[in-house]
């Protein structure tokens, strides 16, 4: 075997190596590439920076920790999104497992290590403005900061549970859930993930079924996103946002072109775009853990394209095109 | 509701008697009751006027339409409150507050969607609007008595489209049943991934190794399994005849009961249950990728000679056909899972794409009725592609002519996406 | 403590499935029969957790659910299978569960898979606005859409102008179509090693952030 | 009774489900209320075969002391000490399924661990796919190839530093070749599905009743 037959049947275990190295430099040196955003992801933004304090989104997170790196940082994005225009978010998660990622994202949006991290105020600890009927939310900051709380350095800004964000959580069957959510919240969850009642919340008060929401997200490892346009938009028209796992993406297109969804990010890419805006309108200081991961897709889609730009040459170059071998259909 | 199906008048016909039975004259203005006045309207805020209410279409009976004339003067209106009562209840606290709708709104709204307050089927309910200030302070209209009960329907009018097109379908495959029994000729072109079929397994024999046949990872209610056992039944016969060990891993476990069968008849089928081993069909676990896991061990274990991964796949296709490939076995895969196809196609050595999958059942067993289902099938791609076609024709006609009629022709499809 | 053991054990467990990529060996071999065990076990135990108790056990002997008998008695029929005498009997549950399942999905997968798409494939070619790549997307869209239709023709032969060219079209569409998805799929597996890196470097050796 | 009645109950059920399809009355939502309540009840019990089938293969190979064995007991330890740690196990020695309990743990760390392991797995193999399908063998494999790489280089920022018109291309061929294939595809697939639907209701397609009912 002479050369370039020998660099056609190169051992597979190098090109696994070569993708372990790629994969990992980055995360060493960044490289910091652009990311230009496109229309799929820019109305998904438009239309969550339209929203109010009035309005209310769901972000469900229907994805396991497999595909985390993809889809935890959309929910995030949009969440700090929502959050900074006082708009309240319903978490859900179809899924036990999807249920950690739900707690894992809220964990990192309220992490004080984290660059722009928002500060939680648990359900408990505003009982007393509550009762007293403050939930508008600037009234409601404004109380609270006159109680002598003070916001801590770094912060974007409060959040109040049940005013801000309502931690639903996992329950079983959730199809049938997002059924019954279009016509009541609080009888799908009647406790929240922390154990609160959520009949109490003001958010709930204010939003009683999905019908009373004006989005809902979903940030979707399987086909499970599909779950929230058969019952949510296609029963009672809920706007529906997909956030999906690259492989996903084309998939979904029809959606996107037949209106069923308003807008989808796709994969890391999709997340660092938002990632992009979200920067570029001083919603977030910086961009996330998505851009980052881009310089990692930069460096191996440039290796793969390397492999068969290499295979090719030496298929041609060794004449292998014009004998047939290599098993390996069409 | 969109009304233009032009097109199958007879069936149609038929089809809207019931709905047009129901759909009709449901609606009233309502006639105020008058003994019980409850606040004095304040002259600085004018009240709402006449409510009328109408049973909604298509529903199970717990909706109405309620809609109300606004007050000739709205000024200092912020919104409105619409009050709901069972007829006949009598008290302050019978009233519940079922909506809220602001002044710049629209005065209609669906009754029932509220939790709290569901409509029941066959009650007759009053309901009166208030006028508020942004103080929330209320200025009561007249009462009225919905002239109307709610009640559920018995066709939905907003299906039909579905239905037309599902007894289009439904009477085509009928007529090619028929006309196969019958016995004409049909006609079916090669498809290279079923002569394949025979070849590879003639392989595994020459080499001594098994066979691995993967069922695809979903449920038997998918389409895909349904087709991928049929195809298995054919594959386990000819390994019987050739005494080829089999492996059949499941990730179902009702695919894995009616796998077992399926291998276990085609062995008596072919003169030979003594071959069968029980342990050649088997369990995995239901878990995706700890099934992969132990796909792939067995693989680079065993080093079957030939691989099937016939069914519906996910994310596992690469991860499997992959190791297949690295471990030296011929592939012939076959899925309706678009995504996935791609992966098969660069890794195995023959793939049956979305559709052959299906037809791969009919042209192993060759019957008549599941040839002519083919032949039904392939009819309604035509009527499929005329549509297209014509629909290319009149967006042709569009642009130059600068009409509307592609609109026309798409809302003869279009189903509408709340029903 | 609970969690930094959980984090060793999961990044042990993680490199022993990548030692898969250099060869088959007892560690992996370990791992796969190990995670096929937990797998299956934490299927039964979840199942009866979130399906078996709350839907059949707790409604039955809360002692007014009575026809949930039904549903347990089919599942019940399932497990006759291991008596080879009345095995025949665990038909009626599959026979339950086919027929529902094939009556549901039947209107559904017109609506969605048939007129859903043929609505998609009606697009006005043009309207005030579009880019000429938009107009030429469309009018490939659709002819495209048509000649993959001709190749999942059975019953003509791909042979002649319309049934031969138009299969011919249609494949090579198809083609650029998986081209397509294959490319734009690496970009997830990608991410897919990313997170796990993040979780080797990150959570389990804090070498990055 | 073998065949008749199985055959009876799926031509009624499907009947039925497609019928209520149609119906908004309330009767109907009852039917189809009673539906989904049942199917995940009916359908759990299957699970008790497949641990039957894993727990007779690896017993089997334990018994005839088959090549490796050894490690059919990491099959069958965890398959049946789960459930027991889960719903048997005492609580107060780490039983139950909340954080923190043994059945969590081996869930969280071995399972999941193992799981988001394999899939990423797929990273390695879509590039040694790449290297040895992606070659210009005919016209056909030449389009493949052309139009993953251009797709691949679009999606990332390098791409677009090689020019604009990658990513516009990449994402041009997404919307429109690639959504006529799929539609294609999806419209057959549809048909394919449809026509299997009806030849199960009305018993055209018997297989899935395995063997001949004896």
């Amino acid at each position: 075997m002479n050369i370039w037959g020998k660099m056609l049947n190169i051992d597979r275990r190098w090109i696994f190596l070569g993708i372990g190295v790629v994969s990992i430099v980055p995360f060493f040196i960044n490289f910091g590439m652009p990311v230009r955003t496109t229309r799929e992801v820019e109305s998904i933004y438009e239309y969550v920076d339209e929203l109010g304090s009035d309005n209310a989104i769901f972000i469900s997170f229907d994805f396991a920790p497999g595909t985390q790196a993809e889809n935890m940082p959309m929910s995030v994005a949009v969440m700090r999104h929502a959050f900074y225009n006082d708009v309240p978010v319903f978490m859900t998660a179809n899924y036990p497992l999807h249920h950690g990622m739900m707690l894992a994202a809220m964990d990192y949006v309220f992490n004080p290590t984290t660059e722009g991290f928002y500060e939680d105020v648990d359900f408990e600890d505003w009982r007393e403005l509550r009762e007293a009927g403050v939930t508008a939310k600037d009234e409601l900051v404004e109380a609270w900061e006159n109680q002598g709380n003070q916001l801590p350095d770094g912060a974007t800004g409060w959040v109040f549970e049940g005013r801000d964000y309502a931690a639903l959580g996992y329950a079983p069957v959730f199809s049938l859930v997002i059924l019954g959510l279009t016509v009541s919240i609080e009888t799908q969850y009647p406790v929240d993930a922390h154990g609160n009642s959520t009949g109490e919340m003001p958010m709930l008060q204010e939003h009683k079924s999905l019908r009373e929401v004006d989005l809902a997200l979903t940030s979707s490892g399987s086909g499970a996103c599909v779950w929230w346009v058969t019952f949510a938009r296609e029963k009672i028209g809920l706007p529906i946002a997909f956030g999906l796992t690259a492989v996903m993406a084309t998939d979904y297109f029809p959606y996107l072109q037949s209106g069923q969804v308003i807008g989808q990010m796709g994969g890391l890419r999709g997340a660092a775009e938002y990632e992009v805006l979200l920067a570029e309108n001083g919603i977030t200081p910086s961009t996330d853990k998505a851009f980052v991961g881009m310089d990692v897709q930069s460096a191996a889609h440039l290796l793969i394209i390397l492999l068969i730009v290499m295979g090719n040459i030496a298929f041609f170059a060794g004449g292998f095109h014009k004998k047939t071998l290599l098993k390996g259909g069409r | 509701m969109r009304k233009n199906w032009i097109g199958i008048p007879a069936l149609m016909i038929l089809l809207l008697l019931p709905s047009l039975s129901v759909a009709q004259g449901d609606d009233e203005i309502l006639t105020p009751v008058a003994e019980e006045q409850l606040e004095e309207p304040d002259p600085g805020l004018d009240v709402p006027g006449a409510v009328t209410v109408q049973d909604k279409d298509n529903d199970a009976g717990d909706n109405l339409l309620v809609s109300f004339e606004l007050p000739a003067n709205t000024e200092g209106i912020f919104a409105y409150n619409v009050y709901r009562r069972v007829a006949g209840e009598l008290g302050e606290e019978a009233w519940n507050l079922v909506e809220v709708i602001p002044a710049e709104e629209l005065p209609e709204f669906i009754d029932g969607y509220d939790p709290e307050y569901p409509i029941s089927t066959g009650v007759l309910y009053e309901y009166r609007v208030a006028s508020t200030t942004v103080d929330g302070e209320e200025f009561f209209g007249p009462i009225f008595e919905a002239g109307i009960v709610s009640k559920g329907e018995i066709y939905h009018t907003g299906k039909t489209k579905v239905l037309i097109a599902g007894g289009l379908f439904i009477f085509l495959i009928f007529y090619y049943f028929g006309k196969a029994q019958r016995g004409a000729k049909m006609y079916l072109r090669p498809i290279a991934g079923i002569e394949a079929i025979d070849e590879a397994i003639g392989r595994a024999t020459e080499m001594g190794k098994p066979v691995l046949y993967v069922p695809g990872l979903s449920g038997i209610a998918d389409v895909a399994t349904i087709a991928s056992l049929t195809i298995l039944g054919r594959v386990a016969k000819k390994i019987a005849l050739y005494q080829t060990p089999l492996i059949v891993p499941n990730r179902d476990p009702i695919v894995f009961t009616v796998a077992e069968e399926v291998v276990k008849q085609a062995y008596l089928e072919a003169g030979r249950p003594d071959a069968y081993d029980p342990d050649s069909v088997f369990f995995l676990t239901t878990s995706q990728f700890a099934f992969v896991a132990g796909v792939n061990g067995m693989m680079m274990r065993e080093k079957p000679a030939t691989n099937f991964y016939l069914g519906m796949f996910w994310a596992e296709s690469l991860l499997l056909a992959e190791t297949g490939s690295l471990s030296g076995a011929i592939q012939i895969a076959g899925t309706d899972a678009v995504t996935q196809l791609p992966f098969f196609i660069t890794t195995c050595d023959y793939t049956l794409i979305g559709e052959e999958l299906y037809a791969a059942s009919a042209y192993l067993g060759r019957e008549p009725k599941q040839i002519g289902a083919l032949k039904g099938q392939d009819a309604c791609k035509a009527i499929i592609m005329s549509f297209i076609t014509v629909a290319l024709i009149f967006g042709i006609i569009d642009v130059v002519a600068n009409t509307h009629i592609l609109d026309w022709l798409r809302d003869l499809v279009t189903t509408p996406i709340i029903e | 403590m609970y969690e930094t053991i959980g984090i060793w054990v999961g990044a042990l467990f993680t490199l022993a499935i990548y030692s898969f990529l250099y060869k088959e060996n007892p560690i992996y071999r370990l791992a796969e029969h190990l995670v096929v065990g937990i797998s299956a076990g934490y299927g039964m135990a979840i199942t009866y957790q979130i399906t078996v108790k709350p839907r059949l056990i707790d409604p039955l002997l809360s002692g007014d659910h009575w026809i949930l008998l039904i549903p347990g008695i089919l599942g019940i029929l399932y497990i006759t299978r291991f008596i080879p005498r009345i095995s025949w009997l665990s038909r009626y549950p599959i026979g339950f569960y086919m027929g529902t399942s094939m009556g549901v999905y039947f209107p559904l997968t017109m609506k969605a898979n048939v007129l859903r798409q043929l609505e998609g494939a009606m697009v006005p070619l043009y309207q005030s606005g579009m880019a000429w790549y938009e107009v030429t997307g469309n009018i490939i869209m659709i002819l495209g859409t048509l000649a993959a239709l001709i190749y999942f023709f059975f019953s003509k032969p791909h042979k002649g102008l319309f049934f031969g060219t138009g299969s011919k079209i249609g494949i090579w569409v198809i083609m650029v179509g998986f081209g397509a998805t294959f490319g734009f799929t690496v970009m997830g597996r990608i991410s897919l090693l990313i997170g796990r890196i993040q979780y080797l470097l990150g959570d389990w050796l804090h070498v990055i952030e | 009774m073998k065949r008749t009645v199985p055959l009876m109950i799926v031509m009624v059920g499907g009947i039925l489900m497609i019928l209520q399809y149609f119906i908004p009355h309330q009767i109907s939502q009852t039917v189809f209320a009673y539906y989904t309540d049942w199917t995940p009840i009916i359908v759990a019990f299957a699970l008790v075969l497949g641990v039957g089938s894993l727990t007779r293969i690896h017993s089997h190979k334990i018994r005839r002391k088959a090549k490796n064995w050894q490690y059919s007991y990491a099959v069958l330890i965890p398959l049946f000490g789960m459930p027991v740690l889960a719903h048997i196990w005492p609580v107060s020695l780490s039983g139950g399924m909340e954080s923190p309990s043994i059945f969590h743990f081996t869930f969280m760390h071995v399972q999941v661990s193992i799981q988001a392991t394999m899939f990423s797995l797929l990273a390695f193999y879509i590039a040694s796919a790449a290297f040895r399908a992606f070659r210009a063998k005919s016209a056909l494999a030449t389009v493949l190839l052309l139009s993953a790489v251009v797709v691949m280089l679009g999606q990332v920022p390098i791409g677009e530093l090689l020019g604009r018109w990658l990513p516009e291309t990449g994402l041009w061929i997404l919307r429109y070749p690639n959504l006529a294939a799929k539609r294609a595809i999806m419209l057959g697939v549809g048909f394919g599905m449809l026509a299997t639907n009806l030849k199960i209701i009305f018993g055209v397609e018997r297989n899935w009743l395995g063997g001949t009912g004896k």
